[in-house]
């Protein structure tokens, strides 16, 4: 299991290969990538603080929870921080499993969990200001912290 | 004896600091610790409604007991992806 | 947008450039990968056969739908032909899209008419014995030849 | 004034050709031109239930005209992916 929170780019096919396997038919692949805009305002970069200690144990958490679920083969999910230009990649999640819809249901729940549960924060700075994005901004819900603090 | 508490994003920003050392008290909890540090960082006191909080890194509740030599992180609604 | 019917080895990182845009917050990928065994038997390889010109055509067709559907920044589309040995990619899917849902949804759909529509082949070669793999068997449903037609 | 038919997969195998130019015949059909090709080759007939036709690359149904200078595939359950 590839489970990585670092400053350095992210690699698809390093995450691809970490998840193939010979029982595999299906790989999904999903890139968080920083947008130009967000609420219409224009983004000239992103800077993404971490825990990184506890966002490795909690990405791993949630990677083994993903095999179990949904019957993985294989899963990988790293996270990047510092500075993002646009069009760089945030996050990267890989799962492997025998059949796509498997790979597409574990890709999309690993996704939601982690921008619910890894403490990572993200700061949008613009032309003429800068401002860190928390929660249910960046989420588009209304925040549920009960089920967060179940754990 | 003592309790290492870390800030983060918009919370460090406002309390100027990303990590300090505290006394540890028999029977500390999230909540007890977390009342202290608002004594000392007013500022605190406006997140503390979407604040979540994770002792030696797990998530924790309020009630959840901190002993001494942990680790106790207040954290901001959560934003990566 | 990238579409590719090639006997030479697909790459993500290709499909992956080709839809990355700077409107775009999410990519999903799927690759479709040689497994090593199929309903309990071992494979020892597989062989893809396409028409070429028509695959290609389809490929457009579903890649500009799956746009218009789920308002897309992006798509991609390559299918590899020829002999294919275990863990080896014979279909590359990439999407781009604002946020993530649409991403996962597009993909997924994208997938799954691909398997439907495209007029591609797939001819399992074990120890003892070769098959062509064909349609209902291959995707595990009762064949719906009307909105196949449909067109 | 010829038709160009295409066969895959399975079929071809059966058959032993993957292509052949057949003579146009005016109101020819899919399933006119089908019906003619299964005369020549019998194998045909046990594929027919499940085949699709293209007419120049795009699916088409028994009754779809094949006009002079066509191409017509017989199309045997797609299996990509």
């Amino acid at each position: 299991m590839l489970i990585r929170v670092t400053s350095e780019q992210l690699h698809p096919q390093e995450a691809i290969d970490a998840v193939r396997q010979n029982e595999a038919g299906a790989i999904d692949v999903f890139l968080g990538i920083v947008r130009n805009s967000n609420k219409g305002r224009a983004v000239n970069h992103l800077v993404y603080e971490a825990y990184p200690s506890m966002a490795e144990k909690t990405m791993l958490e949630l990677a083994e929870e993903a095999v179990e679920r949904f019957d993985l083969t294989g899963s990988a999910v790293l996270h990047r921080t510092g500075r993002l230009e646009i069009g760089e990649t945030s996050l990267l999640v890989a799962v492997s499993a025998g059949h796509r819809a498997a790979t597409f249901e574990a890709g999309h729940w690993l996704v939601n969990e982690i921008k619910r549960r890894v403490p990572v924060w993200k700061k949008e700075v613009w032309a003429d200001g800068e401002e860190w994005i928390e929660g249910p901004e960046s989420l588009g819900i209304e925040r549920a912290p009960a089920s967060i603090q179940d754990s | 004896m003592a309790i290492t508490v870390l800030f983060f994003a918009s919370l460090a920003d406002a309390v100027g600091i990303r990590e300090l050392s505290l006394s540890h008290v028999s029977g500390d909890t999230v909540a007890s610790v977390r009342n202290r540090l608002v004594e000392t960082y007013p500022q605190i006191a406006e997140f503390t409604p979407t604040l979540l909080y994770a002792v030696n890194e797990d998530y924790a509740d309020e009630d959840t007991p901190v002993p001494a030599d942990t680790t106790l992180a207040l954290i901001p609604p959560v934003s990566g992806g």
